[in-house]
């Protein structure tokens, strides 16, 4: 399992501060980052056409231990569903329990509504519950640490799956490259496609949030080293007017940006609109793998790139879950590659019949239900 | 015995009126004066135009919240209100542009039905606004959750989203001028007049003492439930502008609920009713957008924002709440 | 007109708690026929616990309220005060009183800045609190870009996990922080000026009450609450948690429990007792759904019309009781 | 202590006071000695409650000094002044409606025991206050808020007792008290001065301050204008100063028989939770008094005219034509003015303007279009008509002393040109050259023909205005009486010693 945050003290061997990026963040640690980066090359094992079955650099482990008949019962403790990549993976999810019907016997969905302290309750309650296996999204790293324990100290097979937790208890923790690799992907493509030393905005959602802190420590990294100029690093609340708002202002300020990175998706539409509406070419700038932004790349011609943090990494969790369960080795930490769609492979994501907030890389098509139930 | 005499009271002093307003203005003067040291341009007719269009929805619902407030309530649902009616409009629209019009004209209804409801609930059934709001808060964000099971659907048309995005081109002197800002205009000069007429006045005094109000023949219920209908429809409106200027998204109106009331108060507006003006509270609002611009400029980090803006605010309402209540 | 009828039916059961027993009932009915059971060992913990974390704070919340004022800025007291806690403590048992302490001392801080801004600079609450909530919120995303410090583990094993049967100890201190506020309320000369406050801020004044001092005194209790949560917090989540008051929704839910529990937002009217009410009811509810697998944007709209059914309720009452 | 002091208890020299630049109290100067009942008489508006306040602490003055007691002091709050042992009664009432009466008499200084509230010894010592005031029927755990206007003016005065204060202040303790509840403050107040404590007593009811006082200061406009010993007084004397010119009559003629015209307000067997079997007639012309003791259900007889809390049973008639008035804008539109009696409460629109105020009604049940111009101009003539004093028509109404506020009530209704005037209570708290002015006002409204019904628990201007009285008692009827009629006749139907039958 990797640690995100073990080792909180680790930024003095970050690289110097740059201009206008700011102190590196204490969720910066080096070894994961060259980690992930070398993940980002690496050829992964298995099903060529099936991404959320291969694994990175596997390390198997016996989960003999665990073998039990089925069907199974299968309990599921989620973080939220509060935003669209959460509700695109959680039918993901929910057509996988489906596609393995016969061998699920039940499958147990709690929503933590965003609350740690509720979903340490959750957790709990399910210990209760007679679950074959239990699955994890944890809503903070850290804090959920003490409950998922706990879940594990109950002799259940745990599955973690997105953020992580601070033990090797569960099972297996799967997520894609991460963090570091999105970020630095984004960054790589916008610090070379614009002029050398021109200026930068960064566009955050919300600090304080792991996968996010991590997606710009590795973006600083990478800005600093291409000696770029950050104007300036704002938080959006993944609200597309203020998202509009800052840029416009940030537009008016230093008359011209060239180059926008952002830690989400969400409001990259957002972003580019400010620059139609001010009247300026969009300069290279990173999304994510929402439809809405994968159609205005190709609409406008944008000089784009999206890395992803896959949606299809929901599916992982009930088949790692099913394998443990059967007694099967799985690979702990199961790592997912990380896809990046870039000019090339654009139209071989982009679905014109799905609605704009879906994510591309679901993985879905071949699940029942699609197209009609991400719809 | 004569004691029916004549005896006009002195004529009006002009003290009491304006007085609510100088500290905010005042505070208005340093908050451009300090952009424009930093930012010489956006005076500049097109960048000044686009801000005031942009600042169009937060204005239009502090004056909706202004209504309320004034009549001695609180509408915490507006944020939400608007969030739902763009996501609404989205999903009924789906790109297409012939039901711009009609989907306008539901929105705004919308916005008219959560406001008498809201005023329903708190008139007959004598709930604290604060909670049905807060009720209708919850209600709302859950329904258009529930409703677009999590993630907007469909999209706004361009016809649509013209109102909140595009403006007049070439106008003389002007420049451009966003539709948003025409439209401000016209609704603010509504606003302005619909306070000074019966209704108005009587709407504050329901705010000041509903017991007189109804004894002296104001149907207080009904007062009030218009109020929480213009707010509504206020609301509407800011969700078709902010749909237009930044399209379809969950976070359309998070948080718009506080910077509304917060923008009344800061226009010298007394929480709890009676008192205040609805040019105060419209330009609360303009204050705290020239704020969030103040901040863009400066480059205040992104995480310390809210510290200023708190230390901002704080030290703005205490300015006008000081001169006020002298005693 | 008899003069009894002239006597306050004194301290009747507050209407929240027939709610809780009916609502009990039906859920555990409805949970059965699901197949479920709501009474299991474990979903009872679980749902003590959601109400510990809340109610400490609405316990507070019930005091300012009672007092004519009103905090928002509890959710961000309760995320400093775990990351004080977690970050002094580091791990160790060893500064466990000194964290707590200081943890306390903080928020008592925080509730001193909003009583005097709003008795001194007469900011009404609503806008003082929401103001000190902002600069608090600054302070923590600037400083934390997650969790941080590590809570002494037996402050984790005590209060985090320990309990007496199905009865976790922080829903102890929950019932004996309730007891000393409604003792406060009642049988201190603090308590009486708190309703009177409340009840007409210058008939208090004029009787001779020093306002400004009660309510400050009532928002350094809210804000200790709020750090009492914040302790719990961080010994339920092992570390410090800047987002944790606010993902929690914390500031409206109290305010939701305490209106629930049948306090008055004016002010003046009400006890923690309703308060401990309201807080268990929305506790249940959440259990009851959570057996149920509701939608939680459905439980979210369940939960917003049961409040104002609630507050319906309460104002259907008083006007037949003015009726009488 | 000795009767006459040689240092006074209170000394106030130069006290001036001013709000938002308007001299409200200019140099006054006072004493009050020990054991001595001090009146302070004058006009509305004439300063008496904001000298009465400053002494108690409730404001700060701008100049001037106060000695207690031989030191001199400076009270930062009421606090202080009740330190020092300064008690007051105030005019509005000062209780807290969801408390209990025990709550509200030691409300700031709560007996305590061992730190703790001694809830046992605050309800006997409160027990043992009202039975002092002679009010043995109310219990120290009522909730204040269910108590009829009269009993809350007794828990007002246990409240200023509860103090132990040497100098205790009344400003209009009576107003709304019945006369045998005057008759019991008289004996406290007498035994007060006894116990060698300093009364300051202000009320617009001469006699009581004849009755019960030693020495009269009269202010005027914010000035004392004279300070005499009460035996040296006439009333003549006092209404001259205070208002600044003679009045010659204190009630203007009755209305003469062919004045009186049709029945315009009729009401059988009316009733609803607070009246039963109301039968009344109300005439074009004709001013009907309604007497009764206090809770005998007079302003529920108004409120249920006014459509407040209507009629359940029973039959209205206006004009002859079956009407039924269900709230207060019916009423309204039916041509019903209704004066209330609590004008804090329910009378104006304290943060309004007084033009806001006086034209609420109109606004609200007659709104217009056009001609909203001519409507403020009628108004402000109004205002004029009826004198209210006031820095201006756009002050705010809470700055208004009680009777300028209650002229400007008037005036909202007079703006509407009322058939049926109901005003419960309409002198209450005023001067008494605002007082015939009002009387003028009901008499010259009546004579215009409109029928008036006025409510008032002051036995001389019931007998003086009425053309006829009603008499309730327990929320109905209890008779009828003709003009001339004498207080014993009202009072034997009020308190019940006379049947119906034989009235
Ligand atoms: N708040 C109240 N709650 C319950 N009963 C009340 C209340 N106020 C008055 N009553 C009762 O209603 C009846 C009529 O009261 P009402 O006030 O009309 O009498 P009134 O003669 O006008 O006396 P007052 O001069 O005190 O107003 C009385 O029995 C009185 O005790
Ligand atoms: N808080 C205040 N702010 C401004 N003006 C005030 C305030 N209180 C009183 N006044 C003004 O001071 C003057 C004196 O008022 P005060 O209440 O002392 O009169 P009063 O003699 O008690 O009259 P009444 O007999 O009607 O009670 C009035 O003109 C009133 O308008
Ligand atoms: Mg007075
Ligand atoms: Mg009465």
């Amino acid at each position: 399992t990797d640690e995100p945050a073990a080792t909180p003290s680790d930024s003095s061997s970050a690289p110097a501060a740059g201009a206008g990026t700011g102190e590196q963040s204490k969720f910066f640690v080096q070894a994961d980052y060259d980690n992930e980066l070398a993940l980002l090359d690496a050829a992964p094992t298995g099903p060529a056409d099936k991404p959320w079955e291969q694994v990175l650099n596997p390390t198997m482990v016996d989960t003999a231990t665990f073998k039990k008949a089925g069907p199974h019962k299968i309990c599921f403790s989620n973080a939220a569903l509060n935003n669209p990549w959460r509700q695109v993976g959680f039918k993901t999810m929910q057509a996988e329990v489906e596609a393995q019907g016969d061998r699920i016997k039940e499958f147990v969905h709690v929503d933590a509504e965003g609350k740690d302290q509720k979903q340490i309750a959750d957790i709990n309650d399910l210990l209760g519950k007679g679950c074959d296996a239990l699955i994890v999204s944890p809503n903070t790293t850290a804090t959920l640490t003490p409950a998922v324990e706990a879940a594990c100290k109950a002799g259940l097979p745990v599955v973690v799956f997105d953020r992580g937790v601070d033990t090797d208890c569960p099972v297996t923790f799967i997520n894609p490259i991460g963090g570091y690799g999105f970020g630095h992907v984004g960054a790589e493509f916008v610090s070379q496609r614009m002029k050398p030393g021109g200026k930068v905005l960064a566009l955050r959602i919300l600090p304080g949030v792991d996968v996010l802190e991590t997606r710009w420590s590795a973006a600083k990294v990478a800005f600093d080293k291409a000696q770029v100029d950050v104007v300036g690093v704002e938080f959006t609340d993944g609200d597309p007017a203020k998202t509009k708002k800052i840029v416009n202002d940030y537009i008016q300020r230093h008359g011209t940006i060239d180059g926008v990175w952002m830690d989400a998706g969400a409001v990259a539409v957002a972003a580019v609109e400010a620059f139609q509406d001010a009247g300026q070419p969009v300069p290279p700038i990173n999304g994510e793998d929402q439809l809405d932004f994968l159609k205005m790349w190709k609409d406008e011609g944008l000089t784009a790139i999206a890395p992803t943090y896959p949606t299809y990494q929901w599916r992982t969790p009930i088949i790692a879950a099913l394998r443990i369960l059967d007694g099967q080795q799985v690979s702990a930490p199961w790592k997912l590659p990380q896809p990046t769609i870039t000019q090339e492979n654009l139209d071989s994501y982009l679905d014109p019949n799905m609605p704009p907030l879906h994510y591309a890389m679901c993985g879905c098509t071949d699940l029942p239900g699609y197209p009609q139930r991400w719809k | 015995m004569q004691l029916v005499k004549r005896r006009p009271l002195p004529p009006q002093l002009a003290r009491v009126r304006s007085g609510g307003l100088l500290p905010l203005l005042a505070i208005l003067v340093v908050l451009l004066v300090l952009i424009t040291v930093r930012q010489p341009d956006f005076l500049a007719p097109a960048s000044l135009m686009s801000f005031l269009g942009r600042s169009a929805p937060l204005i239009l619902l502090a004056a909706g919240q202004y209504f309320v407030i004034v009549s001695g309530e609180f509408d915490l649902s507006v944020g939400s209100l608007v969030t739902a009616q763009v996501v609404v409009a989205a999903r009924l629209i789906d790109s297409d542009p012939s039901r711009t019009w009609p989907v306008v004209l539901v929105l705004l209804a919308g916005g008219l039905a959560v406001g008498l409801v809201n005023g329903l609930i708190t008139t007959r059934l004598r709930v604290p606004s604060f909670i049905t709001t807060l009720g209708m808060f919850l209600i709302l964000v859950g329904a258009v959750y529930l409703w677009s099971n999590g993630a907007p659907k469909g999209g706004l048309s361009e016809e649509f989203r013209r109102f909140g995005r595009r403006a007049f081109e070439d106008v003389p002197l002007l420049g451009r001028m966003p539709y948003a800002l025409v439209i401000l205009l016209i609704l603010a000069t509504l606003a302005v007049l619909l306070m000074r007429s019966d209704f108005g006045r009587v709407l504050v005094a329901v705010g000041d003492n509903p017991r007189t109000a109804e004894l002296s023949g104001v149907r207080v219920h009904r007062t009030r439930t218009i109020a929480f209908m213009l707010s509504g429809l206020a609301a509407a409106v800011a969700a078709i502008l902010i749909g237009g200027y930044s399209g379809v998204s969950f976070q359309a109106g998070a948080g718009l609920e506080f910077g509304a009331i917060t923008a009344v108060v800061l226009g010298g507006v007394a929480l709890g009713g009676g008192r205040g003006s609805i040019v105060g509270a419209m330009l609360g609002a303009l204050t705290l957008e020239l704020l969030f611009t103040l901040m863009n400029f400066y480059g205040v980090s992104g995480a310390l924002r809210p510290t200023v803006q708190g230390a901002i605010i704080l030290f703005a309402v205490a300015v006008s709440t000081r001169r006020s209540t002298s005693r | 007109m008899s003069l009894l009828s002239l006597r306050a039916a004194r301290r009747p059961v507050p209407g929240v708690f027939v709610a809780l027993a009916i609502t009990l009932a039906v859920g555990w009915l409805i949970v059965m026929i699901d197949g479920g059971q709501l009474f299991n060992q474990s979903t009872t913990v679980s749902l003590l616990h959601v109400a510990a974390g809340l109610g400490l704070v609405a316990v507070g919340q019930t005091l300012v309220i009672l007092g004519g004022s009103l905090d928002l800025s509890v959710a961000y007291v309760i995320s400093l005060s775990t990351l004080v806690a977690a970050e002094t403590m580091n791990g160790s048992d060893g500064a466990l009183l000194p964290a707590i302490g200081l943890a306390l001392t903080v928020s008592a801080a925080v509730g001193l800045l909003n009583g005097l801004l709003v008795t001194r600079l007469r900011i009404n609450a609503f806008i003082a609190t929401l103001g000190v909530g902002l600069l608090l919120k600054g302070y923590l995303d600037n400083g934390y870009d997650g969790p941080a410090g590590t809570t002494s583990p037996t402050l984790v094993q005590t209060l985090g996990y320990q309990r007496i049967g199905p009865v976790p100890l922080s829903f102890l201190l929950l019932v004996a922080v309730t007891a000393a506020c409604w003792f406060a309320l009642a049988r201190t000369r603090f308590g009486h000026h708190l309703v009177a406050v409340g009840g007409d801020p210058e008939v208090a004044r004029l009787s001779g009450v020093r306002n400004d001092r009660v309510l400050v005194v009532a928002h350094m209790l809210c804000s200790l609450c709020a750090g009492l949560t914040g302790i719990y917090l961080a010994s339920r989540l092992g570390s410090g948690a800047p987002r944790v008051g606010t993902e929690g929704l914390y500031d409206l839910e109290s305010i939701a429990a305490v209106v629930i529990g049948g306090t008055a937002l004016a002010g003046g009217r009400g006890g923690v007792v309703g308060t401990l009410g309201g807080v268990l009811l929305l506790a249940s509810i959440d259990a009851i759904f959570n057996q149920l697998e509701v939608d939680a944007f459905f439980k979210q709209v369940i939960r917003g019309a049961i409040i104002i059914a609630a507050v319906a309720v309460y104002a259907r009452r008083a006007m037949r009781k003015a009726a009488v | 202590m000795s009767d006459r002091a040689p240092v006074p208890l209170l000394a106030l020299r130069g006290i001036g006071k001013s709000f938002y630049g308007v001299r409200v109290l200019d140099g006054v100067d006072l004493d009050v000695a020990p054991g001595e009942v001090h009146a302070v008489v004058g006009e509305n508006g004439a300063g008496k409650s904001t000298l009465m306040k400053i002494v108690s602490g409730g404001y700060v003055p701008d100049g001037g000094t106060i000695e207690f007691a031989g030191r001199s002091c400076v009270f930062g709050g009421p606090r202080d002044a009740q330190r020092a042992g300064i008690g007051i009664i105030h005019q509005e009432f000062n209780l807290l409606p969801e408390r209990t009466v025990a709550e509200n008499v030691y409300l700031g200084h709560e007996p305590k025991r061992r730190g703790l509230v001694d809830r046992r010894q605050m309800l006997s010592r409160t027990r043992d206050l009202l039975a002092t005031i002679g009010e043995t029927t109310l219990p120290a755990d009522a909730v204040v808020g269910r108590l009829g206007v009269a009993q809350q003016q007794v828990v007002e005065i246990a409240k200023a007792l509860a103090l132990d204060a040497r100098l205790l202040i009344m400003d209009e303790p009576t107003a709304a008290l019945a006369d045998h509840e005057v008759e019991l403050l008289y004996g406290l107040v007498r035994r007060l001065q006894q116990q060698g404590i300093g009364l300051l007593y202000v009320s617009h009811r001469l006699t009581e301050v004849f009755d019960l006082s030693d020495r009269i200061t009269v202010l005027k406009d914010g000035r004392r204008v004279q300070t005499m010993p009460t035996t040296e007084a006439t009333a003549e004397d006092l209404v001259r100063q205070m208002v600044g010119r003679e009045l010659s009559s204190y009630y203007p003629d009755r209305a003469a028989p062919e004045d009186i015209g049709a029945v315009r307000l009729a009401v059988r067997g009316g009733g609803n939770r607070k009246l039963r079997d109301i039968d009344l007639d109300l005439r074009a012309g004709e001013v009907l008094g309604i007497g009764g003791l206090q809770g005998s259900g007079r302003s529920a007889l108004a409120r249920a005219l006014f459509g407040v809390e209507p009629f359940t049973t029973g039959l209205v008639t206006i004009d002859g034509k079956p009407t039924r008035l269900r709230s207060p804008r019916a009423a309204t539109r039916a041509g019903i003015a209704y004066v209330t009696e609590d004008r804090k409460g329910e009378g104006i629109v304290a943060r309004q303007s007084v033009l806001d105020n006086a034209l609420l009604a109109s606004r609200a049940v007659f709104p217009v279009r056009s001609g909203r111009a001519a409507r403020t101009v009628r108004v402000r003539e109004l205002l004029a008509t009826v004198e209210v004093r006031a820095a201006g028509d756009d002050q705010e109404i809470r700055f208004l002393s009680g009777g300028n506020q209650q002229k400007v009530v008037l005036a909202r209704w007079l703006a509407l040109d009322p058939l049926i005037l109901l005003f419960d209570e309409p002198t209450r708290g005023i001067d008494v050259g605002a007082k015939s002015a009002i009387h003028d006002l009901v008499r010259q409204l009546a004579r215009a023909g409109a029928a008036v019904l006025m409510i008032s628990s002051e036995l001389p201007e019931l007998l003086g205005m009425s053309d006829r009285m009603l008499v309730m008692r327990d929320g109905r009827v209890a008779g009828e009486l003709p003009a001339g009629s004498t207080e014993e006749d009202v009072v034997a139907l009020a308190v019940g010693t006379v049947s119906e039958a034989a009235a």
